[in-house]
């Protein structure tokens, strides 16, 4: 008697890849248009040639080198001069605060440190939230549940940076007074080793430097317990709310009229399903760290790529500030397309 | 007739209050959302009574001459336990004890945080409000009509979920220069999109059930039916997103405040407070201690009580 | 009271109500990149049918035969693909809005699931207001209450239900709401999507007695759908059996019971679970699986199911042919007592 | 048909089970008090409208009640063990051994993100005992049937080997999942091992449920209103495989519906379930021609007969009894016709009228 459901539109996988991938590069297009009409178009601080000229210059030499770079010409032109620039590898210059170097150079020496810092914070927020969401969700309603159910909220309610400080001044300040182990409080050790990833911790393991992979871990626990505690915390609400779905669906009483013990019908037949929710959140999650959690990188003033981005906003520094939203757009664009892709394997009914 | 009526009428009020009633029952079940509810009450009326408990003017008492930020300003805990910092700054004659210290202009650090109170409250109703309404409309709008205008709308969210949000604030500081209304117009942009996801999947769902095609064969216009009722049946979860959000937006905001777009370094917002402790941190750590905890007690207040109303609201739990 | 069946012709006035011929609803599935339609779930593939004015016509079939697609496009609450629905001289599938609005007066539609097809936010009160509302049928608020009382009254419940929410009912008595709230805008022609499924048997009992009662009183047609074949046999004056989107046989209640002309309608007949241990039934097991129709098989749509397909079968699809006032989408005439092929019918 | 089976002890006795619920609005009395007898092999049929209790017995029966129950009083004695003493541990292995249960909606029954294999070879996995006799079978005959273990069982003899190891019980448990799909009618077992749920058809479904159920040689199997949720001609279809199944399989079965049509088509005995307690059982002919309680007589005149059209059905006056204060005495009474004073007092008693015929009404 079940009323016949009509079928989905039923495309085979790279059908629906190709499909989001034209999506995406809309959005993309969108997006780099609207902030380079919104930088551009209007002062801000520095102006955009400014990296290109020299005191030394005279006024009609600073007239060439603008018109040179189309500075010049009405703003949708300029768009496309950028876009062309920015596919033959010229960024353009960052400000003063960089020293005027190239972008692209300034961005790819500091993105290797964010990419590490977003690994540990996601590591980090995915070890203790997915396990406080499953025994909040087991123990529902019992003291367990209630006390992560407050760690998850207090958490979630913490402001990043002031949280950020206060683990720097316990951990830092505090430990060393009370001649505790201290961990480092800010900054990371300069990169020693080999560049072979690029990442300092796998690149001096590569290296077999263990010294310098310790000291690297060392400066990265707090910035990146500082970033997983915010997260951890909606992490954990959302498998505790999808897991005591799971338990309420028939499945479940199917499962243990089967004589299974709880310990089974949980983690064979609850678990699999509760946690395909929590992979969309982890790569959600990754790809918002991975834009840089500037906050935290300016708390700890960890060389990534975020605080760069900072001190190009103080600075007002269109140049740059135009180059980082454009590749942070093509992360969370790109991280959403793998999730739902990921989505696809774990779960067989979704046929795209 | 009419005295029947007001007797059966009256009906109509006791079906409601019953109703209220089992929320209510349900509402005090649940230890966490009373103690967020009476939390969240109380700083509501500190920010009403704020400007009666402290004087507003002290937010710009001698420590702050002629709006200039002077650096040799001096950090005070207790009459008893002073830390000078910086050479030659007059003592300020309030009165010696201060419960939680000053803050680097000298101001009482309790005074400033409940002077900021109502700050950013008023902020976060303001940006919350016009994001939910906006977003809550345009994502109705397209769930029920589906098709081009849905695709296209899903697709404007994906381009402002893809948007650094702290380029657009610097961007219209810069365009607008640092006041609290182009702050606000930045976090409202980067804050609507979500709830046009939220209220979209809810009423997808709400416009299959048989009572809409019901009304449809009555002939109602499609006006009527989403908005008298297909709305209405699924704003629940947008109550939650509400409560919540008014925590995170009070996070967001006085995260650009410390970031440095306040429009006076000086003005009573308790990211702006907790700035001024940044660069003493290890010296004078209450000044970014406290306006960071009771930025912490609000938001965590605001999400007790809409963690309490998504378990109270959801219509599987209330049968 | 002589029961509908007896009716003669003249009685029962053979001005017809509702008149369907060739209805399609096709629903498109899209695939591939850039979403194009690569076929069609032809959920109901060519129906042609009439009822009279006063007359229950029950639809019946299995899970996919697309009964409910049919109810929904007749109201067009689905857009159909083709075919026409005349109803008062207007043709509802290509109606203009104007004229729409006029139909949906007179045509009405009560649900399987009683616990969703009322505002689950709106009183009872409110909900027949608005009825009423919509079609100007009322002026102002006291008229209104007084109408909605007699409504209330005409389906069995009582004044002081007016201002209840629906979650304070049973499910029959919801099943009676809706059924007021249809009789609010005084319909002449109601379709019933398995108005019973959802409650148990005592209750049904009363509702479908109520039903009775309504057709009598208030002179209605009704378009009765259901899986139940022992409901849609209590009920109806003729019935009609849909098989994969088309009706592969229409006859009167009985004989479409002890007589059945398709094979399919005896495999069905034939599986109703009978309230009685002793009767005596023809162990007839129908093998397979409810076909989807997504992918329709070729000529006669029940040949891969059918013990007397023959290579005809296969090849093209048989009409609804009249055999003494017996209508039966099949080429062959089957003594089903003995299994055996008695004639075969002339092909048109 | 019910006549030649064995007059033996009954597999399962319920005596005076009474169970309640507390809720927000106050305890739901469920169960008032149900008494039930179910010979070895025998069909026996719980037939009820919804909110008479049926359910609340079988979940009782399976230990599976929800936290807010509580079993008031009453016993359940299972071949000698009675259940309601039983620790948690131990109802959880009655309920991988003993007892098998069948749901309605095979929609939402499976795990959709599981094979069909894994959701079946977990039960046999459950079966230490069960696996041993396979593989010694399989060792001396080279090829095992599932019917041979069911034969096995009820002789009752168990040549353990201890030797089983990991791949060969692995192995043995593969290819008597096969065996029991085929013995249920399923089209080609290997590959619909490998599917999932969503691929197959509804019928197909609730026919690899039942596989499931059957997989432990269960004594009592429970099929909880599982032809509800089907189309007429699969519903047909299982009541024929029930039929078929019910001579090899050595097990009693308890079949709940709200359909006393089907219940006429498959039990040899029915028991009508009225406001939490039973208050007829008879052998189905005698039930049908010669009811005794009144619920039981208007229940029949309420359900469109083909064979005899009525022009109106009968329409049992009154609501579902409310089971927070339910009516004292027989809860029937508000709504019965021969409703007598003595009605509102004690609780009738379960009388044995006549031969297999017991009926709870004051009338006798």
């Amino acid at each position: 008697m079940c009323q016949f459901r009509i079928q989905g539109s039923s495309l085979k996988i790279y059908e629906y890849i190709i499909r989001r991938l034209i999506l995406l590069f809309f959005v993309l297009f969108a997006v780099s248009a609207l902030v380079f009409y919104l930088v551009r178009g209007f002062p801000t601080g520095i102006a955009p040639w400014a990296p290109y000229i020299t005191s030394r210059m005279t006024p009609e030499q600073i007239d060439r080198v603008i018109k040179a770079h189309g500075f010049d010409r009405p703003i949708w032109e300029q768009f496309f001069y950028w876009l062309r620039d920015i596919f033959n590898g010229d960024w353009g210059l960052t400000g003063t605060w960089a020293q005027g170097r190239p972008a692209n150079e300034v961005f790819f020496d500091h993105f290797p440190y964010t990419v590490e810092l977003s690994i540990f914070g996601t590591i980090l927020t995915v070890a203790i939230g997915v396990p406080l969401g499953i025994i909040s969700a087991i123990k529902n309603n019992k003291f367990p549940d209630h006390l992560s159910r407050i760690i998850a909220l207090a958490g979630y309610s913490t402001p990043s940076y002031w949280f950020g400080f206060m683990l720097q001044l316990v951990f830092f300040y505090y430990f060393s007074l009370w001649g505790l182990p201290y961990l480092p409080s800010s900054g990371a050790p300069d990169f020693i080793v080999p560049k072979i990833t690029g990442l300092p911790i796998f690149d001096g393991l590569l290296a077999g430097n263990l010294g310098y992979v310790w000291d690297e871990f060392l400066h990265l626990i707090l910035p990146a317990f500082s970033l997983s505690f915010i997260s951890l915390g909606f992490l954990a609400r959302i498998v505790r709310a999808s897991l005591l779905e799971v338990l309420r669906q028939d499945y479940i009483t199917m499962a243990r009229s089967k004589g299974l013990s709880e310990r089974v019908v949980i983690y064979r037949h609850a678990l699999k399903n509760a946690l395909i929710p929590a992979v969309t959140l982890t790569g959600i999650f990754f790809a918002a760290l991975l834009g840089g959690a500037m906050i935290t990188e300016f708390v700890f003033s960890w060389p990534g790529v975020g605080q760069q981005a900072l001190r190009a906003v103080f600075q007002g520094d269109s140049n740059f500030l135009l180059v980082y939203s454009f590749v942070f757009a093509i992360v969370i664009v790109s991280a959403n397309l793998v999730v739902d892709v990921l989505y696809a394997f774990i779960d067989p009914r979704i046929k795209y | 007739m009419q005295s029947r009526e007001e007797k059966v009428r009256k009906g109509e009020w006791e079906a409601r209050i019953a109703d209220l009633k089992y929320t209510l029952h349900l509402f005090r079940k649940n230890p966490l959302v009373m103690i967020g509810t009476i939390i969240t009450l109380f700083f509501v009326a500190l920010a009403l009574l704020s400007n009666i408990i402290v004087d507003p003017n002290l937010a710009y008492a001698s420590g702050y001459e002629g709006g200039m930020y002077r650096f040799d300003r001096k950090y005070m805990w207790s009459a008893g336990h002073i830390i000078n910092w910086g050479p030659g700054i007059s003592i300020y004659s309030g009165p010696e004890f201060f419960y939680l210290g000053t803050d680097g202009w000298g101001r009482d650090l309790l005074a400033m945080i409940i002077l900021s109170i109502p700050v950013d409250l008023y902020n976060a109703v303001v940006i919350v409000s016009i994001a939910a309404v906006f977003g809550t409309l345009i994502g109705a709008i397209a769930g029920y009509v589906g098709g081009i205008f849905d695709e296209a709308i899903l697709r404007i969210t994906d381009i402002f979920f893809a948007f650094p949000g702290l380029v657009l604030a610097l961007v219209f500081a810069a365009m607008f220069g640092r006041t609290m209304e182009t702050l606000q117009l930045a976090i409202v942009l980067v804050w609507w999109p979500p709830y046009v996801r939220l209220i979209r999947g809810q009423i997808l769902s709400e416009k299959e059930k048989p009572y809409v095609e019901a009304l449809r064969a009555l002939g109602a216009s499609h006006i009527r039916i989403l908005f008298r009722h297909v709305l209405l049946n699924s704003i629940f979860p947008i109550l939650v997103q509400i409560t919540m959000d008014l925590g995170g937006v009070i996070l967001t905001f006085s995260a650009l405040m410390f970031l440095g777009f306040s429009p006076s370094p000086s003005m009573p917002e308790l990211g702006n407070l907790a700035a001024d402790g940044y660069g003493h941190i290890f010296d004078a750590p209450w000044v970014m201690i406290f306006p960071g905890l009771v930025m912490l007690v609000i938001s965590l207040a605001f999400n007790l009580v809409g963690d309490g109303l998504r378990d109270v609201l959801d219509p599987r739990l209330r049968r | 009271m002589k029961s509908p069946a007896t009716y003669t012709e003249s009685e029962l006035g053979n001005e017809e109500l509702l008149t369907v011929k060739g209805f399609k609803v096709w629903f498109p599935i899209k695939s591939g990149v850039f979403q194009r339609t690569i076929g069609h779930v032809k959920a109901v593939d060519g129906v042609s049918f009439a009822v009279k004015k006063g007359e229950t016509l029950g639809v019946v079939g299995e899970s996919g035969s697309g009964k409910t697609t049919l109810a929904r496009g007749i109201l067009r609450l689905v857009k159909p693909t083709s075919g026409e629905v005349l109803f008062e001289g207007i043709n509802v599938a290509k109606a203009s809005r104007k004229e729409i609005k006029l139909v949906r007066r007179k045509m009405q539609i009560i649900f399987q699931d009683p616990y969703a097809s009322l505002d689950p936010r709106q009183t009872i009160s409110s909900t027949l207001y608005e009825a009423m509302k919509i079609h100007g049928i009322v002026q102002n608020k006291p008229e209104a209450t007084k109408k909605a009382l007699e409504l209330l009254e005409k389906v069995g419940l009582s004044q002081e239900h007016l201002y209840r929410f629906p979650h304070e009912f049973s499910g029959g008595q919801r099943q009676r709401i809706s059924v007021a709230r249809a009789l609010a805008v005084n319909p002449a022609f109601l379709v019933l999507d398995e108005p019973t499924s959802f409650l148990d048997v005592s209750v049904q009992a009363s509702v479908l007695n109520l039903m009775k009662d309504l057709q009598k009183d208030l002179g209605l047609t009704y378009l009765f759908i259901t899986h139940n074949l022992a409901v849609v046999h209590h009920m109806s004056d003729r019935i009609a059996v849909m098989y994969l989107g088309k009706i592969v046989e229409l006859a009167d209640k009985d004989s479409i019971y002890h007589d059945p002309k398709h094979p399919y309608t005896f495999q069905l007949m034939s599986a109703i679970p009978l309230p009685d241990p002793e009767a005596k039934k023809k162990e007839v097991l129908l093998e397979g699986d409810v076909p989807s129709p997504v992918d329709i098989p070729p000529g006669c749509r029940f040949h891969p199911r059918c013990q007397y397909a023959t290579e005809k079968c296969k090849k093209a699809e048989p009409k609804l042919a009249k055999i003494n006032g017996h209508l039966a989408a099949c080429y062959y005439e089957i003594d089903f007592s003995t299994g055996k092929v008695i004639g075969e019918k002339a092909d048109e | 048909m019910a006549e030649k089976r064995a007059e033996s002890q009954p597999v399962l006795e319920i005596r005076n089970l009474k169970v309640n619920f507390s809720t927000y609005k106050g305890i739901v009395k469920a169960l008032n008090g149900v008494d039930l007898k179910l010979y070895s092999r025998e069909v026996l049929a719980l037939v009820g409208e919804s909110g008479c209790g049926k359910s609340v017995t079988a979940q009782t029966l399976i230990g599976l009640l929800p936290e807010n129950a509580s079993i008031l009083e009453g016993e359940m004695i299972l071949n000698g063990k009675n259940l309601t003493k039983k620790s948690k541990e131990e109802m959880r292995m009655l309920r991988a051994q003993a007892i098998a249960i069948v749901f309605q909606d095979p929609m939402t029954f499976l795990n959709p993100v599981l094979t069909i294999e894994t959701q079946l070879e977990e039960v046999f996995m459950l079966q230490k005992n069960l696996l041993r006799e396979a593989v010694a079978i399989q060792k001396a005959e080279g090829d095992v049937k599932f019917a041979d273990l069911i034969k096995a069982k009820s002789a009752g003899s168990s040549q353990t080997d201890k030797g089983a190891s990991k791949k060969e019980t692995k192995k043995v448990a593969k290819k008597l999942s096969i065996d029991l799909l085929r013995m249920v009618k399923l089209p080609d077992p290997k590959r619909i091992l490998k599917q999932y749920p969503f691929e197959l058809s509804g019928g197909m479904r609730q026919r690899a449920m039942i596989a499931m159920a059957f997989a432990r040689r269960p004594s009592l199997f429970i099929a909880d209103e599982i032809t509800t949720a089907l189309d007429v001609t699969i519903q047909a279809q299982i009541l024929h495989l029930l039929k078929g199944l019910r001579d090899r399989i050595d097990a009693s079965t308890l079949m709940i519906t709200h359909d006393l049509s089907v219940a006429a088509e498959v039990a040899d005995r029915i028991a009508v379930m009225y406001g939490g307690n039973i208050v007829e059982t008879a052998l189905t002919r005698a039930l049908f021609r010669k009811p005794f309680h009144p619920y039981t007589q208007m229940l029949l005149r309420a359900i469109p007969n083909i064979l005899n059209p009525v022009e109106r059905l009968e329409s049992i006056p009154g609501t579902v009894p409310e089971m927070i204060n339910p009516p004292p005495g027989c809860r029937f009474h508000p709504r019965c016709p021969h409703a007598m004073e003595i009605c509102k007092g004690e609780r009738p008693k379960l009388l044995e009228v006549e031969k297999k015929h017991e009926v709870a009404c004051y009338l006798y």
